[in-house]
C-alpha cells in the first residue's frame, strides 16, 4: 500500500477533504434510492388515478342510466347495490379459503419444521416452494377438470346432513360449480404460501426460547405451543395475509369454477348464488360497453380498498402486541 | 416434589423414580394427539397438492415431446394433430424478463432506501403503498397498463412491453419486500465493520449489505418471477394472442403459456365431421394440459436456479 | 428438595463424534459444583446429558449412565420430559419468553403441568420465586410487563426465577454470567450462594475467580486436540484445585499459563 | 423454434399455384367474437398458408371489444355476434374515414340445445317447452311437457338444471331472441346478451357450458354446436316437424332472413326471422358478422383485408371452417353480396 | 504511525438524551489506555465518537472537541470516511465479512474502496497485516478459504489483521475478548503488548484483571443511575488506578464492591 499517511494532522485533513468524490457518490446514490422509493408511489398514485377516473363515470352516473346502457346491470340500482353482491362474494370465497387454509398450513409448517426427520423435511420443503409458485390458471384447470367432478357427493352429504345451517343450505348443485369447490381450489392455491411463511417463521424461532421450554420440562407440543406459535404470530398472520390477498384477487380460478351469481347469499353448495369482483371483472369486460368497463373498474376500485383495508388491520394486529413481538 | 430429608436411601430412589416415570399421562395424551393432527394436516394438505401434480403429469405427459416445445401454433387449426407452444415459452421469457428488468432494479433501490436510508415520513409512507400495492388485483394491473399505453400510443395497441409493465406492477412490491427482509438480515455488527474500515456509505451498501444479502435477494426476485409468470389476466388484456412467433417485445403481439392455456381450454372440443382427415375431438384439453406442464416445469427450473444461485452466492461459514 | 446425582463411565456423541469421553463422577447435593475447562472441551455438552437436554439435538446419544439417587436416568420408563423438571437449567444468554410478561414467564413452566392454578396460588408462586431469585423489589410494579424490557442481569434472574418456580430437585447453569456486567454477575453469584441451600448447583463457567468465590467442588474438564473427545482431568474441593491441584494440566489453566 | 408446425407437405397439399402467385406481406390484427375463434384459426391458418408471408391475428376478446377495438382503430377488422347498433355506425364509419362499413355474416352456426340425462339420447322440444325450462317453469324430466313431445324416449323424474353462459355474449343473445320471438308467453322476458334470470348454474364461455353440461346430470343447455361433442342435442319444433341442427339447417333461416334496410350499400346486417316455419330450417343460430372498412389509410392494410376477407368469403374459406368449426357455408347469393362489398375495399387517395 | 488524542468536554447525545457528559482526556500514543466501568456507562458511546462511528446512527451528535495530533476531528472539512481510516475500531463480537475469504477479509478495507492493488502488494499486505496479529502461523495454508470458518478467536484476530492492514494511526477496541474463551483472550492480550510499539491503542474492558495487564492508563467510567448521563470518574495510570484510586467510587468498583 503506497498511501502512507501524512504527518501532520493538517495535511491530513485537507486529503479528507479532497474525498469529496466519495461523498458526491454517496450522495447520488442516496438519491437514486430515495428516487425509486418516491416512483412507487407515483406508480401507485397513477394506478389510482386511473381507476378513480376510469371509475368516475360509472360512480358518477345514476344507477338509472347505468342499468340502461349496460345490459348486465341490475335496473333501479346504484354503483353501490350493484358492487355490493360481488364485495360480499369475494370476502365470502378468501375468508373461506384462509379458514380452511390456515390451520392446515400451520399444521403442515410445523409438520416441516419441527417434526418430519430432517432431510425429509428439507425436500418437503422444496416442494412447498414450488407449489407456491405453480400459476393460479393450472389451479383452475385442476379445480374444474379433476376437482370438480368428483365432489358433487360430498357437498351433497354435507348438505343433506348439516343442510340447517346456512351455509350448507342445499340442494347441493350438480355440477358443483359452487363456492365451496371455489373455497376449496383457492384453499388449495394459497396453501403452499402460508405454509411458505410460516415454516420460514417458525424455523427462526431462537433455539434459545425453544430449549427454554424443553429445560421447563415441555412435551413436544408445549414447547411449539410455549416458544414456536407465540413467536410466529405476526408470521402466520402475515402469511395469512399474503394468501388473503392472493385469495381475494384471484381471477382465473374463480372464473373457470364458478356459476356466478349476485345474491347476498351464504349458500356455499348452490349455484349462481355469489361472484367474486376479480372473476367478474374478467368475465364482464370483453363485451362491456365503455361504461360497463367504467363500471367494472369502479368493482376494481372496491377490490383495491378492501385489499388495502385487510392489510392494514393485519398491521395493527400484529403491532398491538409488538412489545411482546418475538421480533427484538 | 415433597421429600423429608430423613429418609432412607431406598425410600429416596423410590420417590425418585416416581418422580421420573411417565409423570403426567394426560399431557402425554395431548402430544400425541397433537403429533397425529399435524401429521394429518399434513397428510391432508398434501392429497390436492399431489393429486394437482398427478393431474397435470398424467394429462400433459401425453403431448408434450420435443416438436411440442419447438413449433407455435401457426397454421394450426381444428382437431389437427400438431402444433406446439414455442412462441408461447417465448413470450413468457421475454415479457417476464422484461417485468423483472423493469421491476427489480426499482424494487431493490427502494428496499436499499427504505433499509439504509429510510427513516422519514417519505419511508413510511413507501412501506405503507407497497403494502397496499401487494393488493392490486392483477386484473386492475392489466386495466392500468393498457389504458397507460393507450393514452400514449393510441387504442387497440398490444405490445409483449405492455404485458412486462403490468407484471412489473405486481411483482415491485414482491422485490421490495423480499429484499427489504433479506437486508435487514444482514447483521449491523457488518456494516459498522465496513464503516470502521473507512469505506463509504454506498460502497458499503453495494458491496457488503448487498454481497452479504444477494442469495436471499435473488431468491426472492425468482419467487417473485414465479409468482408473476403465471398471470393470465392481465395479459390477456395488455400482450393479445398471437399463433406465430415474435421476438420482438416492442412491436407486435405475443403470447404466452397461461394465456395458451386458458385460449385452449375455452376452445373446448373441436368438431371431427370429416372422418377422412386426422381429427383429435379433445386436442385443445391435451395441449393445454402440456402447455401448463411446460409452464410448471419452467417455474420449477427457475426455483431450482434460484436455489444454485443462493447457494453459490451465500455466506460461507465452513471452510 | 436436593438430590444426589451420580455419572459412570459416560461417553456422549454427536452422531458418530464422540465429543466427551467416560467421564465418572458424583455431584453432591445442597452444593455447588463448577465446570471449568479451555472452550470446546465438553463443558456444556456434558452438563446437558444431566438433564437430557442433550437428546434434544438430532442424532446425539450417550453411553454410560447418569443415576439420580440411584435411578437411572437413561434407563427405561423414564421419561426424559419428567426428567426435565427436576433437573432444571439455567442457559448462557438469557432467554425469557419475549411474548410473555414477567409473570407469564415465571409461571410458564407451572402452567404446563396446572393449568388451572387458582390465582391466589399464582400470585404466591410468583412472589416465592422472584424473591428467591432476589429479583421481587425490583419487578413487583411491573409484573405485566414483557420480560424482554429487563436488564440483561435482571433477565437472567428472571430465568433462574422460573425454573425455580417448577421446584426442580438440581439446578444446572450453563455460564449464567458470560454476557452479563461486573454487578450483576455479583447479584448472580449472591444467588447462587443462597439457592445452594435448596438445591443441587452445577455451574459452568469460564471465570476461574468465580468458579473460585462460589463453588465447593471444581471439575476440570480438558481435550487434547480438535476432533479429540473432551475429558474429565480432575475434581476435587474448590479451595484444593485451586491451591494445589494432582494434575500438571490443571495448574497450568487455572494459572492462565495454559496452551 | 418453427413457425412452422404443420410442416411443408400441409402446404403442398394446397393450391400450389395460389402459393407462388402470391406477394402479399404483412401483419393483419383483427379481435372480436370468440364464437369465431375455431373459424378464424381455420381461415387464418388457409389464408397464411397461400401467403406464407403474411400473419394474421385475431384476438378472440369478445364481440364488445372487437367493436371498440375495431372503432377505435386499434385493429383492421373486427368479428362481432350482433350487427353494429346505430350509435357504434355512426362511429364506426368515422374510424373509415367517412367512408362505408362493411358487415358481412360470414359465420354461421347453429346454436344447439345440450342435455345430459342419464338413458336419453334424443329428445324433441318445442320453443315454449325451452322457454319453460330456461325460464325454471318446468323442473323435471318428467313434466308432462315434454313427456308428451317424447313419447318414445324414457324420462326420468329428475331435476332439470338449466345451464346458461354467465358472460354476456352473442350467443346468449341469439338464444333469447329466439326465445323471446318463438317461446311466447313463455318467455316474459327481453332479448339481451346477458342472462336476464338469477341464480342457476352458469360457466364462463361456450366450452364452459359445454363442460358444465357434461359434469352435471339432467343438465340442459345451449352451445355453439360445434362444440357440443358427444353430448344429445335435442331436435327443435319448426311449424310441425322437429329439426335437428345441422348446418345446412342453420343456412336455410339466413336465407329466408331480411338485411336491415338503409345501413350503406356494404352492410349486410341480418333480421333473423326466428319464428319462421319453413320447413328443414333450424332456427336457433349464431351469425357472427366480419367489421371491415371500405377505405383504409394505407394501402397494404387494405389489400390485407380484401384478400383475407375474400378468402373467408370463398367457397374454399367457408368449407375450412365448416370443417373445423361445424359452421354452414354461406350461401352463392351471399357470397355474391359479400364479393361485391370486398371489391370495394381500397386505400385512401 | 501513532497519534494523540485530545478530548474536551465533550458530551454525546442520542437524539435528545445526553449519554456522555463532559469527558476531557488525553490519550497518548504508543500505548494502550484502557475504559472501564459498570454497564451503560457510555464506554462504548464514548469510544465511537473518537472515531466518528458514533455518527453512524441516526440522531446523535457531540458537542465539545475532539482532537488528533491538534486538528479537530469534528472540524468542518473532516470527511468521517478518512476519520475512519486513521482510527480502525474492533469489535465486540469478531465480525469478519462471511461472503469473503480470509485474504479477501484482510484486503477488504483496501478493496472495498475501489483501489487498485498489485497482486504481490496484496500477497505481502496480507502476510504482514496477518503476521501482526499473530494469525500467519496458523492460516497460512487456507487464506482462501471463508473468514467465518475461523475459531472466534482466530476471528478476533483476523478483525485485527483487516484494521490494521489500512495502517491506521489509533486502533479502537470495543471489549476485543469478551465473546472469547480465556486461551483466545490470552492471544489477543498478547497481541496487545506487541501493537502497541506501532499503535494507540484504546480497549474497552469488562474485566478489570485485562484492564491491569494489558493497559498503561485507564479511565473508568460512571453512570449516577439509569437515565442519567455518564461521566469519566478518573483518569490515571493504570498501577495507581489499581493500587490507590483517588475517587472512593473507583477503588469500590476495581474491588467488586459497588453497587
Ligand atoms: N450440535 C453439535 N453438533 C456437533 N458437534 C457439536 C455440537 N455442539 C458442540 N459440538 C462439539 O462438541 C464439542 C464440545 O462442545 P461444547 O459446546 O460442549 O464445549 P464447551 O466446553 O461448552 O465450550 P465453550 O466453553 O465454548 O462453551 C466441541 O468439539 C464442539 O465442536
Ligand atoms: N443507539 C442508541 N440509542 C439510544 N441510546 C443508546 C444507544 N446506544 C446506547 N445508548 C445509551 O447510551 C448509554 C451508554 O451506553 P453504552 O453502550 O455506551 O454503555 P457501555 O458503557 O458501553 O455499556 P456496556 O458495558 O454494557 O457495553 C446507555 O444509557 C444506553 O442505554
Ligand atoms: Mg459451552
Ligand atoms: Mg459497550
Amino acid at each position: 500500500m503506497s498511501t502512507t499517511a501524512p504527518p501532520t494532522g493538517k495535511a491530513r485533513s485537507r486529503s479528507a477533504s479532497g474525498r469529496a468524490g466519495d461523498r458526491g457518490m454517496n450522495r447520488i446514490f442516496r438519491l437514486v434510492s430515495t428516487w425509486s422509493g418516491a416512483l412507487i408511489l407515483a406508480t401507485l398514485a397513477a394506478v389510482a388515478i386511473f381507476l378513480v377516473l376510469e371509475a368516475w363515470p360509472a360512480i358518477s352516473l345514476g344507477g338509472e342510466e347505468l342499468g340502461e346502457q349496460i345490459s348486465w346491470f341490475p335496473e333501479d340500482t346504484s354503483i353501490i347495490t350493484f358492487v355490493g353482491p360481488l364485495i360480499f362474494g369475494t370476502l365470502l370465497a378468501a375468508f373461506l379459503a384462509l379458514i380452511l387454509a390456515t390451520p392446515l398450513a400451520v399444521g403442515v409448517a410445523l409438520f416441516i419444521s419441527h417434526y418430519a426427520p430432517r432431510r425429509l423435511a428439507q425436500a418437503l420443503g422444496y416442494l412447498v416452494d414450488l407449489l407456491a409458485a405453480i400459476p393460479s390458471v393450472v389451479y383452475g384447470l385442476w379445480g374444474i377438470l379433476a376437482f370438480a367432478p368428483i365432489v358433487y357427493p360430498v357437498w351433497n352429504g354435507i348438505a343433506e346432513t348439516l343442510g340447517w345451517f346456512p351455509l350448507f343450505e342445499g340442494p347441493a348443485a350438480d355440477p358443483p360449480r359452487v363456492m365451496a369447490t371455489v373455497a376449496v381450489v383457492l384453499a388449495v392455491m394459497i396453501l403452499p404460501i402460508i405454509t411458505a411463511v410460516c415454516r420460514e417463521v417458525f424455523l427462526q424461532t431462537p433455539k434459545l426460547h425453544e430449549e427454554a421450554a424443553l429445560a421447563l420440562g415441555a412435551t413436544r407440543w408445549e414447547l411449539v405451543k410455549t416458544a414456536v406459535l407465540p413467536f410466529a404470530r405476526s408470521g402466520i398472520i402475515s402469511g395469512a395475509m399474503l394468501g388473503l390477498g392472493r385469495a381475494l384477487g384471484e381471477t382465473m380460478a374463480v372464473l373457470m369454477i364458478l356459476s356466478p351469481g349476485f345474491l347476498y347469499s351464504f349458500a356455499i353448495f348452490q349455484a349462481g348464488q355469489q361472484q367474486t369482483i376479480a372473476a367478474n371483472i374478467a368475465a364482464q369486460q370483453p363485451e362491456a360497453p365503455p361504461l360497463g368497463v367504467s363500471a367494472l373498474i369502479a368493482t376494481g376500485l372496491a377490490l383495491f380498498v378492501i385489499t388495502m383495508a385487510v392489510n392494514m388491520a393485519a398491521r395493527a394486529v400484529v403491532a398491538r402486541r409488538k412489545d411482546f413481538s418475538g421480533a427484538n | 416434589m415433597t421429600t423429608t430429608p430423613d429418609l432412607t436411601a431406598e425410600q429416596r430412589t423410590d420417590a425418585v423414580r416416581t418422580a421420573l416415570a411417565q409423570a403426567d399421562p394426560g399431557r402425554h395424551r395431548k402430544d400425541r394427539v397433537m403429533t397425529v393432527i399435524i401429521y394429518g394436516a399434513f397428510v391432508l394438505a398434501m392429497i390436492p397438492l399431489v393429486s394437482l401434480i398427478w393431474t397435470v403429469l398424467a394429462n400433459g405427459l401425453e403431448r408434450f415431446d420435443w416438436y411440442f416445445l419447438t413449433v407455435s401454433m401457426r397454421g394450426v387449426f381444428g382437431g389437427m394433430d400438431a402444433g406446439g407452444i414455442y412462441h408461447a415459452i417465448i413470450g413468457t421469457v421475454e415479457i417476464t424478463l422484461g417485468a423483472t428488468l423493469i421491476s427489480v432494479p426499482i424494487g431493490i433501490l427502494t428496499a436499499i432506501y427504505l433499509v439504509e436510508y429510510g427513516g422519514g415520513m417519505l419511508a413510511k409512507w413507501v412501506t405503507f403503498f407497497v403494502d397496499v400495492m401487494t393488493g392490486i388485483p392483477s386484473i386492475v394491473a392489466g386495466l392500468f397498463a393498457l389504458s397507460l399505453f393507450a393514452f400514449f400510443f393510441g387504442p387497440g395497441i398490444r405490445l409483449g412491453i405492455m404485458g412486462s409493465v403490468a407484471l412489473a406492477v405486481l411483482m415491485i412490491p414482491v422485490v421490495v419486500r423480499s429484499t427489504e427482509e433479506m437486508l435487514k438480515l444482514v447483521p449491523n455488527e457488518l456494516r459498522e465493520a465496513s464503516y470502521a474500515l473507512g469505506v463509504p456509505k454506498w460502497l458499503t451498501i453495494v458491496k457488503v449489505v448487498l454481497r452479504t444479502s444477494v442469495a436471499g435477494i435473488v431468491t426472492g426476485v425468482m419467487l417473485a418471477i414465479a409468482r408473476v409468470i403465471g398471470e393470465t389476466a392481465p395479459l390477456l388484456l395488455t400482450v393479445g394472442v398471437i399463433d406465430s412467433i415474435n421476438y420482438n417485445l416492442f412491436e407486435g403481439r405475443m403470447m404466452t403459456l397461461p394465456v395458451y392455456v386458458y385460449r385452449q381450454y375455452s376452445q373446448g372440443y373441436v368438431p371431427c365431421n370429416d372422418p377422412s382427415a386426422v381429427c383429435i375431438e379433445d386436442i385443445n384439453f391435451q395441449r393445454a394440459w402440456a402447455a401448463a406442464l411446460a409452464l410448471i416445469l419452467i417455474v420449477m427450473i427457475l426455483n431450482l436456479l434460484a436455489r444454485l444461485i443462493s447457494r453459490y452466492f451465500a455466506p460461507k461459514l465452513r471452510g | 428438595m436436593a438430590q444426589r446425582i451420580d455419572v459412570k463411565d459416560l461417553d456422549i456423541y454427536y452422531g458418530d463424534f464422540l465429543a466427551v469421553e467416560g467421564v465418572t463422577m458424583t455431584i453432591e447435593p445442597r452444593s455447588v459444583t463448577a465446570f471449568i475447562g479451555p472452550s470446546g472441551c465438553g463443558k456444556s455438552t456434558f452438563l446437558r446429558t444431566l438433564n437430557r437436554m442433550h437428546e434434544v439435538i438430532p442424532g446425539t446419544r450417550v453411553e454410560g449412565s447418569v443415576e439420580m439417587e440411584g435411578v437411572d436416568l437413561y434407563g427405561p420408563g423414564v421419561d426424559p420430559v419428567a426428567v426435565r423438571r427436576q433437573i432444571g437449567m439455567v442457559f448462557q444468554r438469557p432467554n425469557p419468553f419475549p411474548t410473555m410478561s414477567i409473570e407469564e414467564n415465571v409461571l410458564a413452566g407451572v402452567k404446563l403441568v396446572n393449568k388451572r392454578i387458582s390465582k391466589s396460588d399464582a400470585a404466591d408462586l410468583v412472589e416465592s420465586s422472584l424473591r428467591g431469585s432476589n429479583l421481587w423489589e425490583e419487578v413487583k410494579d411491573r409484573l405485566d410487563k414483557p420480560g424482554a424490557g429487563l436488564s440483561g442481569g435482571q433477565q437472567q434472574r428472571l430465568c433462574i426465577a422460573r425454573a425455580i418456580a417448577i421446584k426442580p430437585q438440581v439446578l444446572l447453569m450453563d455460564e449464567p454470567c458470560s454476557a452479563l456486567d461486573p454487578i450483576s454477575t455479583l447479584a448472580i453469584e449472591d444467588l447462587i450462594a443462597e439457592l445452594k441451600q435448596d438445591y443441587t448447583i452445577v455451574i459452568v463457567t469460564h471465570n476461574m475467580q468465580q468458579a473460585a468465590r462460589v463453588s465447593d467442588r471444581t471439575a476440570f474438564f480438558n481435550i487434547a486436540g480438535t476432533g479429540k473427545p473432551g475429558k474429565l482431568i480432575e475434581m476435587d474441593d474448590t479451595s484444593t484445585m485451586f491451591s494445589s491441584p494432582t494434575e500438571k494440566a490443571t495448574e497450568d489453566y487455572i494459572s492462565g499459563r495454559f496452551g | 423454434g418453427s413457425d412452422d408446425p404443420v410442416g411443408e407437405a400441409q402446404a403442398a397439399d394446397g393450391d400450389s399455384a395460389t402459393t407462388e402467385m402470391s406477394d402479399l406481406s404483412g401483419q393483419l390484427n383483427g379481435a372480436g367474437a370468440s364464437s369465431q375463434e375455431a373459424a378464424m384459426n381455420a381461415w387464418r391458418a388457409g389464408f397464411q398458408g397461400e401467403n406464407p408471408d403474411v400473419t394474421v391475428n385475431y384476438d378472440p376478446i369478445g364481440s364488445g371489444g372487437g367493436r371498440t377495438n375495431f372503432i377505435e382503430g386499434g385493429t383492421a377488422f373486427a368479428g362481432s355476434d350482433a350487427a353494429l347498433d346505430d350509435e357504434e355506425l355512426v362511429d364506426a364509419q368515422a374510424r373509415c374515414l367517412d367512408g362505408e362499413v362493411i358487415e358481412l355474416p360470414m359465420y354461421i352456426s347453429p346454436i344447439a340445445v345440450i342435455f345430459n340425462v342419464e338413458g336419453v339420447d334424443q329428445l324433441k322440444l318445442d320453443p315454449a317447452t325451452i322457454a319453460g325450462i330456461f325460464n325454471d317453469e318446468i323442473t323435471s324430466w318428467d313434466d308432462p311437457a315434454i313427456v308428451d313431445q317424447n313419447p318414445d324416449v324414457e324420462l326420468p323424474s329428475e331435476a332439470i338444471t338449466p345451464v346458461h353462459r354467465s358472460d354476456e355474449s352473442g350467443t346468449t343473445e341469439n338464444f333469447t331472441e329466439y326465445l323471446e320471438a318463438a317461446g311466447g308467453d313463455a318467455w316474459p322476458h327481453e332479448a339481451s346478451g346477458d342472462w336476464p334470470t338469477e341464480g342457476g348454474q352458469s360457466a364462463q364461455g361456450t366450452s364452459g357450458v359445454v363442460q358444465t353440461v357434461q359434469g352435471g346430470s339432467g343438465t340442459i343447455g345451449y352451445a355453439d354446436a360445434s362444440q357440443a361433442g358427444s353430448l344429445g342435442t335435442a331436435e327443435v319444433k319448426v311449424g310441425e316437424e322437429y329439426v335437428p341442427y345441422s348446418p345446412e339447417a342453420a343456412a336455410k333461416i339466413v336465407d329466408a332472413s331480411e338485411q336491415i334496410e338503409g345501413r350503406g350499400p356494404y352492410d349486410h346486417a341480418l333480421e333473423l326471422a326466428r319464428d319462421t316455419t319453413e320447413s328443414g330450417a333450424y332456427p336457433i343460430v349464431l351469425v357472427s358478422y366480419h367489421l371491415a372498412c371500405a377505405t383504409y389509410e394505407d394501402q397494404e392494410t387494405a389489400d390485407l383485408v380484401k384478400a383475407f376477407l375474400g378468402y373467408v368469403a370463398s367457397e374454399e374459406g367457408q368449407e375450412i371452417s365448416s370443417s373445423a368449426a361445424g359452421s354452414a357455408p354461406i350461401s352463392d347469393s351471399l357470397r355474391a353480396d359479400a364479393t361485391e362489398a370486398i371489391d370495394a375495399i381500397s386505400a385512401q387517395g
